[in-house]
């Protein structure tokens, strides 16, 4: 099992490091096929991990250590892996998407100049992503966290000539960076009350201050990763990465990891259910905001952004009221389909020559049928359509709210607004891209791939996560039939009250695919038959377009007083005070020196005068003194 | 001890071999050579010593004692203790390091430059290992004698402002802190550092600090730093930020903390907020540099700071962190600066404006500046994560806010660094980056991979240093015994 | 032992006179804008000091005071004033304003300081006397004086004398004018 | 009648002795000797005398280890008399071989025919002074004192105006000799006037009488007392009686500089702490403060002065009135520990002042004009050995540990320290910052200047070995003093110990 | 004997001592400055001899005489210089004495 878990991790770290060894004598191709090898391999070990834990009596998972890796007195952390039910399905998630996306990315990449940099950079991802499920104590999940941090930042600014994509890359590295910090305050606390950062001590009895405080730093880096708000604004910027990119980092892994994240140290959340109960309105109010930005923006990618923010704002509901299973396995549909999502749409950009304007595409199905019926399972799956696998793992998490109090009914409310919105800007964009006579733009541009609509390295990826997003929520269909929630049971079982009585499951996941539908028959009739006029609203729309003015906000808040700070300091005190004290005492003392010399005029009879003086002086000191 | 041989050789032998250089009518390569090669020796009798030190033994290992001038208790007398161990090896592996990079440039005047930096290793590593007050005093005087003139011949055009007030800045710091050892060696009727008695003097300890946060350096003492950093030659201004700064932070830890318990933590939250200044105020000012010189400067202000609130903390994790991060800051620094000199090299500026997009077809200087960048921004799994991480956590258990202004100063970090990264590396080609500014070369790459390898080498084993940096589990008590 | 046998009065006229004679040839010397002339008070203020030392029956001292000082020394000062012609200098005069009065107080002070001294020792160990035998300060006694307990002063004056021959000849000589 | 004349012993007076016989040989080789090999013949001689004088100070030294006075109580055979000889002549020895090439009349527009002119009485004069500092170090009472110090200072003045075909050496010397004599004067009445309160000229006698007497406070003592003080300082240009320290060394062969500079110095200091201690011990809550503040005044004066000269000859004149400063921090604590330090510190202070002063003499010859900081430039560089010898006088000077210096100025401090003076090794420490400017500033002439800056020096500058074996070996005394200190320290202790404490 | 005590000398002296002291402060004649050196050492001697008679011990005297001496070369040299500056078309102003300063 352990073996598995060091496979698993260890392929694609070997495949970055020949990749990047390899240099400029190594072929591209050869450089794509290490990576997907090392990605794949890495799946068999996670394969070989569940199965060997799957074997294991009550599969409590094991803790392997390699070396102590920091040492100090009696605290001490060791390069430490867990496999448990919770990380071999997150290694299973990560490595297996992770393998799909980047056999999908040899043919989206084809041709770029740096074709090595990125395998070698998405192969450490994958390494790091791999590190931060796998690590079996808070600090080897927090070096993963880091690490993931910087590989997208490395991804989302791969094209660096791109000033775009530099500002996204920096701005998501320095928003995750907070998130970082936080947690790190909150591991100063554990270090301070227990000398020690394994997951055991999470279970330790706290001052609920203490316990608020630690679970507050934990949802902080959550938040950050998992783009909800309010640090939600880098994920948006991040689609200047390439698609491939988007579709592993920014949907089906990294982002979710605040997901993870919760469930993983769920002990100490439930310590402190206040700020569990956060978490979860975090969720909720991401998922509404972000579902309402997703309305208005024209650009292919972003719509899909914003649907992830507002997916995960789901995944955050669930968790956060204590249903850990249900927002796991939300997570692992939502992996699905929205890598699905992500691909598809990356097929009509490698087309259209990189377009990613939606108002340019109209029509596109005309062209591109496989792209078409791929994209629309992955939407149907998103907003949560019987059979496919949204409706599997969304409805509980909806259903799950109920037992919780007065504010369930709130978190309840909103994720069925949002219900209605996914199945609205979903299909918005379904409608305004695929059906319909292909517009100028689609028919002077379109260019296919040797008669297919992708390289078969695109397309083979595409078609495996079009079945996955169908066909993957059946595994669950809560609470008739729930091995997930088994499984996970020995990590991370779910509150009592979030387990909602089947009635309430029955009606809540008929109420979300009707509400669901509404929104799809409202889209049809707004952008597809034009039947009603987009409502003009400008302030509204403004208010859209810009985000919430959150990024303005932050611009307002952070940035400029800071550089303001920096250069203030810099001129007002920096220049004149620091540097400038030892030039004027130095000036001063030369100064002096000036006038010393003036004494010396070269008279003689001066200079007898001052031994003169100097004697008179002498005998008057002493005479006075004796 | 066997083979305390070795400490006095680290020390000696350099400046041997400098006066071997000035002696001998060597040719160019051939002094550089030698140069190069004693520096080489240098470092493989680090490793012996290393491999000869006893971590399970407490107390000064491989000492040595001579007689100087007796009556007054005054003796040279050297020998290595766990963290100072760390901190001769930084030494010579940097000086290696920078020596090498002379050589490379071919700096004019090959028997004087070489000279000095052999005088200037043997200098430092005497610092680190001189175990009486005078002895200490003295290395740390004669470190600036070559530093001066490596800067002031070697240097950019404003040298000459620079070196003087860098070395008057340090000196006045350094003659109080003679005074300090005046009064405290004759009021304890020895010099010596193991056989000293504590003191509970306030003075004495504020004349100690003096000399060692003006050389570390710490809020608002830095006025020299930035002049000097950017004046001097880019190995020069390594050796400056990567070793000599150590020295003030060795001097807090082995004299400042050790001998004055009481002023210490009289004085505790008075450092303790000076270094948070100069965490903070380096950042800012690191974030709004206009040069990859004035970025690394302030960022080492920044990461002086750093060390400090881990050593002021008094806890254990704050004293082993402090010690990684030194030597984690050390080779970190001494990278940036070499890279910022092949920068300046091929594009005859550090400005920001001037610079960019230099990462196109420059796959090796983009690979190792977005690494060293990378680690000094403290990425998790880097060392200086695991070192800033201690420190963190140490000051922590003093009181939390120094901790809470530590993160906030990590996140400024990020931002510096990252700034440096893009302006140097990426966006639109700057107007002095021509095709002919090659990829680093080979040499180049000697210089600095080992030096990385050796950062990586660190951040996959922290715990190397932080857990054989003091004898016995607690730092803190070590430090209490004084080290006995 | 003239002075010895002769009364009080005498002496302490004698004193005044001797004393006034100095002072004013002392001043005279300072203030004459013609060093020709300054020399010359010289010569009175020498011989009015060996009046002194007569009165404190110094005999041999006084003698070479007249020889050796007003004899030699004042005659060279005068030869070369002589020699390089009269130069006419109004004293009080050049310099820096604050020259002259900042002088005038240090000299001052000096004197006065000096002075108090003396008027405080006055009553202090100078007051008492201790009586001369016949002896003292004759030339035998001072040959005595000098040959047994100043032995190596006498030798070494004579050094002295060498190197300031050596010093003026170098420094007079001119065997050839510079030509610089 | 008969003379009972005393007792003399020859054996110790044989230094002084020797240095009057070669001195008067050299005189005779000014007229035995054909002028071609004449300034060979009298270096050689002036050689010898002080080898001589050496070997014997070192006999002396090690044979006079209870000191007492001789020929009756004129003066002293003891360590401190003999070490500080050994000094002084140690810096003739070195002075000879400088002069051999440069002294005198040996200035680029100096005609050839008249260079040979004065060499031999320049050898005797040197000598001379070299003879009257040895005695005056050990002189015994006021009458020695006074005639000894005005027996080298007479040759001091002439040696100084002996390139007189400068008008600045004839300055020079006119200068010296009036505020000399000045000072002279000012001696000679405080020691009528201390002899007047004690009825005594001899310094054991005088603190006998005093401390039997109880004159402590008496008038007369007192005013004594500050009037040597200032006759002294004088000699050891210490401020405010140092004002014509810096014309003369600059005026006067550059030569007579470094002899004056290193070993007038080292013969002022001794005999000053000689005399304080011996004959004025009850008075020391008088004197050690009055040098303690001399010595405060001298390192402010000395510094601030240095730091806006241009001439590098005057520069290094402030620095040796700020270095009588820190040895008159050793002086002013009187005490054993005060005379180690001082005795100490004199050693690599002579060989540095000695060797500075030499190579400025070297660049001087080489461009043929004064010597200031513009033409220095990239002096450093052309003569890489006195370069290096110059930034280690220079940098022992700051105190930084390259010379004995370093040592030197930590005892100083400590014996201020012991002495509870806590506030003197402030001010020293602080003088020592603001002197690190100008010394640095020399060190930045010779080497930092860029290419272009350089001044073409005239001609190829000469061999001169000798100056390089002169500056070679105060180089060797002065950074060897740094490692040999404990033996240096045990000899200065002995001497010291010969001194009443 | 009786008379004027020694205070009484050593006072003129002080007197003689300060108006020499004068004389080299204010002239600038070169050798009125020697004079009035001469007048300071003569001054010194007659405190030397007053109080040799006081004390009755012959020091004094010796002191006197070898200062005279000293005086004698002390102008001897001094007046060389005069001489020599003469040569040189030189000024005996000391004020004039003045290219070394600063």
């Amino acid at each position: 099992m352990t073996g598995g878990s060091w496979l698993c991790l260890l392929a694609p770290l070997v495949g970055t490091i020949l990749i990047l060894l390899g240099g400029s004598w190594l072929p591209r191709v050869a450089a794509a096929w290490i990576a997907t090898t090392s990605v794949f391999v890495a799946f068999g070990g996670a394969v070989w991990a569940f199965f060997s834990l799957r074997n294991q009596s009550g599969h409590h998972g094991e803790i392997t250590t390699a070396w102590t890796w920091l040492q100090s007195d009696h605290f001490s952390v060791g390069l430490q892996l867990l496999v448990d039910p919770l990380s071999t399905m997150m290694m299973l998630i990560v490595a297996g998407v992770g393998g799909l996306i980047v056999l999908y990315s040899i043919g989206y990449m084809d041709g770029d100049d740096e074709e090595r940099r990125y395998f070698a950079y998405i192969a450490f991802f994958v390494f790091s992503m791999l590190l931060l499920v796998e690590g079996g104590n808070l600090l080897m999940l927090l070096v993963g966290w880091g690490l993931v941090g910087l590989s997208s930042y490395l991804l989302i600014g791969f094209w660096h000539e791109r000033p775009s994509a530099v500002r996204a890359a920096k701005k998501a590295f320095i928003m995750n960076a907070f998130g970082d910090a936080t947690m790190a305050l909150a591991f100063f606390i554990l270090i301070a009350h227990t000398n020690s950062l394994s997951f055991g001590v999470l279970g330790a009895h706290f001052s609920s201050t203490q316990a608020n405080l630690i679970a507050l730093g934990l949802l902080g880096g959550a938040v950050a990763k998992s783009a909800q708000i309010p640090l939600q604004t880098w994920l948006p910027d991040a689609m200047e990465g390439p698609t491939p990119v988007s579709a592993l980092i920014h949907a089906a892994t990294m982002v979710t990891a605040g997901v993870y994240l919760i469930a993983r140290t769920h002990v100490i959340f439930e310590q402190a259910r206040t700020i569990e109960l956060l978490a979860a309105g975090t969720g909720a109010l991401t998922l509404l905001v972000a579902g309402l930005i997703a309305l208005v923006q024209t650009d292919i990618k972003r719509v899909i952004a914003y649907s992830t923010m507002s997916q995960i704002g789901y995944m955050f509901v669930g968790v956060g009221v204590g249903g850990y299973a249900n927002g796991m396995f939300h997570l692992m549909t939502h992996a699905f389909f929205k890598a699905l999502l992500f691909m598809t749409a990356g097929l009509a950009i490698h087309a259209l020559a990189n377009e990613q304007d939606i108002r340019k595409m109209r029509g596109l199905g005309r062209v591109m049928p496989l792209t078409k019926w791929c994209f629309l399972a992955g939407a149907l799956a998103l907003v949560g359509i019987p059979p496919f696998a949204g409706f599997f793992s969304k409805d509980p998490i909806i259903a799950s709210t109920l037992n919780i109090g007065w504010y369930g009914y709130v978190f309840y409310a909103c994720c069925i607004v949002g219900a209605f919105l996914t199945g609205l800007y979903t299909f918005r964009l379904w409608f305004l891209v695929f059906p319909g006579e292909p517009s100028p733009f689609v028919r002077e541009h379109y260019h296919d791939h040797h008669g297919r609509e992708g390289a078969w390295t695109m397309l083979v990826p595409v078609g495996i996560l079009a079945v996955l997003a169908t066909v993957g929520g059946w595994i669950q269909f809560p609470p008739h039939w729930d091995p997930v929630t088994k499984w996970l049971a020995p990590v991370a079982p779910s509150l009592p009250n979030a387990v909602p009585s089947s009635t309430q499951e029955t009606v809540t996941s008929i109420v979300a695919v009707l509400v669901g539908l509404a929104g799809i028959a409202v889209a049809w009739a707004v952008y597809s038959e034009r039947k009603i006029a987009i409502p003009a609203a400008p302030s509204l729309r403004r208010l859209l377009e810009e985000k919430f003015y959150f990024d303005r906000l932050y611009d307002w808040i952070f940035y400029t007083p800071s550089a303001w700070l920096a250069t203030a300091l810099r001129r007002e005190f920096e220049e004149p005070v620091v540097l400038q004290t030892g030039t004027d005492l130095g000036d001063t003392t030369l100064a002096t020196g000036g006038l010393v010399r003036r004494l010396q005029t070269g008279l003689l009879r001066t200079y007898v005068f001052f031994i003169a003086a100097g004697a008179a002086a002498v005998v008057l000191a002493f005479l006075i003194a004796k | 001890m066997s083979a305390s041989y070795l400490t006095s050789i680290l020390i000696w032998l350099p400046i041997a071999g400098a006066v071997l250089i000035w002696l001998l009518p060597l040719s160019r390569y051939a002094t550089g050579a030698l140069a190069l090669l004693i520096s080489f020796a240098e470092v493989g009798f680090w490793i012996k010593q290393a491999a000869h030190f006893d971590f399970s033994q407490p107390g000064l290992q491989m000492s040595g004692q001579a007689n100087w001038f007796g009556e007054l208790g005054v003796s040279y007398h050297v020998g290595v203790y766990g963290f100072s161990l760390w901190l001769v090896g930084l030494t010579v592996v940097g000086m290696a390091a920078c020596t090498g990079y002379g050589f490379w440039v071919g700096r004019d005047r090959p028997r004087a430059y070489f000279g000095l930096m052999l005088l200037l290793t043997g200098a430092t590593v005497g610092v680190f290992e001189a175990q009486d007050l005078l002895l200490f005093y003295a290395f740390f005087e004669a470190m600036l004698i070559p530093l001066y003139i490596l800067i002031g011949v070697w240097g950019g055009a404003r040298r000459s402002e620079a070196t003087i007030k860098f070395v008057i800045y340090t000196m006045a710091g350094s003659l109080i802190m003679l005074a300090a050892i005046i009064v405290y060696g004759l009021k304890a009727g020895t010099f010596d550092l193991v056989d000293g008695p504590t003191s509970a003097s306030r003075w004495l300890f504020l004349g100690f600090m003096l000399a060692f946060v003006i050389k570390a350096p710490l809020f608002p003492f830095h006025g020299w730093l930035p002049d000097a950093y950017r004046e001097a030659p880019p190995e020069i201004a390594a050796v400056l930020s990567g070793v000599i700064a150590k020295a003030g932070l060795y001097g807090m830890l082995r004299i400042a903390i050790t001998k004055f318990p009481d002023p210490t933590s009289y004085y505790r939250t008075t450092v303790l907020a000076l270094a948070a200044a100069a965490l903070v105020y380096g950042s800012l000012l690191a974030f709004r540099a206009p040069d990859f010189r004035g970025v690394v400067a302030y960022s080492s202000l920044a990461q002086s700071g750093l060390i400090t609130l881990g050593l002021f903390a008094g806890t254990d994790l704050g004293f082993d962190g402090a010690v990684l991060q030194m030597v984690a800051h050390g080779l970190i620094s001494i990278s940036l600066f070499l890279i910022a000199g092949a920068v300046e090299r091929r594009t005859t500026t550090g400005e920001f404006r001037l610079l960019g997009g230099m990462a196109r077809g420059r796959p090796a200087l983009a690979t190792l500046l977005m690494t060293v960048g990378v680690i000094s921004l403290a990425v998790p799994g880097s060392a200086s994560f695991a070192g800033e991480f201690l420190i963190l956590a140490g000051v922590f258990q003093r009181h939390w806010w120094w901790a809470a202004i530590g993160a906030g100063a990590i996140v400024l970090a990020a931002m510096y660094m990252l700034r440096l990264i893009s302006a140097v590396l990426h966006e639109a080609r700057g107007s002095t980056v021509s095709d002919s500014a090659l990829d680093l070369r080979p040499g180049e790459l000697a210089l600095v991979v080992p030096l990385v390898a050796g950062l990586l080498f660190l951040s996959a084993w922290p715990a190397g240093i932080s857990d054989h940096s003091f004898f016995g589990p607690s730092p803190a008590a070590a430090v209490k015994s004084g080290f006995k | 032992m003239i002075v010895a046998s002769a009364g009080n009065v005498l002496v302490w006229i004698v004193w005044f006179v001797a004393a006034f004679a100095c002072v004013g040839s002392a001043v005279a010397v300072i203030s004459f804008s013609n060093p020709f002339f300054s020399a010359l008070a010289l010569i009175g203020n020498l011989g009015s000091l060996a009046v002194m030392y007569l009165l404190l029956s110094a005999e041999f001292v006084a003698a070479a005071q007249v020889l050796v000082y007003a004899g030699a020394v004042v005659v060279m000062f005068l030869f070369v004033i002589a020699y390089v012609g009269p130069r006419k200098e109004t004293p009080w005069s050049g310099g820096p304003s604050w020259q002259t009065f900042c002088a005038v107080a240090a000299a001052g002070a000096l004197l006065v300081e000096i002075v108090v001294a003396v008027g405080m020792q006055a009553s202090g160990s100078l007051s008492h006397e201790s009586s001369v035998g016949a002896d003292f300060g004759t030339p035998a006694w001072i040959g005595r004086v000098f040959l047994v307990d100043h032995l190596l002063a006498f030798e070494i004056t004579s050094v002295v004398l060498l190197i300031a021959a050596v010093g003026g000849v170098i420094l007079g000589s001119h065997t050839r004018r510079a030509t610089t | 009648m008969t003379l009972n004349t005393p007792y003399i012993d020859w054996f110790g007076l044989s230094p002084v002795l020797t240095l009057i016989g070669t001195s008067f040989v050299a005189l005779l080789c000014a007229v035995l000797v054909p002028r071609a090999v004449r300034r060979i013949a009298t270096a050689s001689v002036s050689a010898v005398g002080f080898t001589a004088g050496i070997v014997l100070a070192v006999w002396l030294y090690v044979d006079s280890a209870n000191g007492h006075t001789i020929a009756a109580g004129a003066y002293y055979r003891d360590r401190w008399t003999s070490l500080g000889q050994i000094i002084i002549f140690g810096v003739g020895l070195a002075t000879t071989l400088l002069a051999v090439e440069h002294v005198p009349g040996w200035r680029r527009d100096a005609d050839a025919s008249r260079r040979d002119d004065h060499v031999a009485e320049f050898f005797a004069l040197l000598l001379a002074s070299a003879a009257g500092m040895a005695f005056f170090i050990g002189a015994a009472n006021l009458i020695t004192l006074f005639l000894s110090l005005e027996w080298f200072s007479i040759a001091l003045y002439v040696m100084c105006a002996i390139d007189y075909d400068l008008e600045g050496s004839l300055e020079a010397g006119l200068k010296y000799l009036v505020v000399g004599s000045f000072g002279a004067a000012t001696l000679l009445f405080g020691s009528a006037l201390v002899y007047g309160a004690t009825g005594k000229v001899s310094f054991d006698g005088i603190a006998s009488a005093i401390s039997s007497q109880g004159l402590t406070g008496d008038t007369f003592v007192v005013v004594g007392i500050a009037l040597m003080v200032a006759g002294l300082g004088f000699k050891m240009s210490a401020a405010p009686f140092h004002m014509w320290t810096p014309d003369v060394y600059e005026g006067a062969p550059t030569t007579v500089t470094a002899w004056m500079s290193s070993a007038t110095k080292v013969a002022a200091l001794l005999l000053t702490f000689r005399v304080m201690t011996t004959a004025f011990p009850d008075n020391q809550h008088l004197w050690g403060w009055a040098f303690a503040i001399i010595a405060t005044i001298s390192l402010a004066i000395g510094n601030f002065a240095a730091l806006v000269q241009k001439n590098v000859k005057r520069i290094l004149a402030y620095s040796a009135i700020a270095q009588a400063g820190f040895m008159l921090i050793g002086l002013s604590a009187g005490s054993a520990l005060g005379g180690r330090a001082l005795m100490y510190y004199l050693i690599p202070y002579a060989a540095s002042a000695f060797g500075t002063f030499a190579i400025v003499a070297a660049r001087e010859r080489e461009l043929g004009v004064p010597v200031t900081l513009d033409n220095l430039a990239g002096f450093g560089w052309e003569r890489p050995f006195l370069g290096v010898a110059m930034w280690f006088f220079v940098f022992g000077f700051a105190g930084l540990p390259l010379t004995g210096g370093f040592v030197g100025k930590f005892y100083v401090f400590a014996a201020a320290y012991d002495h509870g003076w806590v506030w003197l090794v402030i001010v020293g420490v602080l003088a020592t910052l603001v002197s690190l400017y100008y010394y640095l500033g020399i060190v930045r002439a010779m080497y930092m200047r860029p290419a272009t800056e350089l001044v073409i020096a005239g001609g190829s500058p000469a061999a001169e070995r000798l100056l390089q074996i002169a500056v070679g070996a105060a180089f060797v005394v002065a950074v060897g003093s740094l490692f040999a200190a404990e033996p240096l320290i045990t000899l200065a202790r002995h001497a010291a110990s010969s001194l009443p404490f | 004997m009786d008379g004027p005590s020694v205070a009484w000398y050593i006072a003129l002296a002080a007197v003689l001592f300060g108006i020499g002291a004068l004389g080299v402060l204010i002239r600038r004649n070169t050798l009125v400055v020697l004079l009035s050196l001469e007048l300071m050492l003569n001054a010194g001697n007659l405190a030397l001899i007053a109080l040799s008679r006081h004390f009755h011990n012959g020091a004094g005297q010796i002191f006197a005489l070898t200062v005279m001496a000293i005086a004698a070369s002390e102008v001897c040299v001094g007046l060389g210089l005069v001489v020599a500056l003469n040569r040189r078309n030189l000024s005996l102003d000391v004020d004039t004495l003045s290219e070394l300063r600063g």
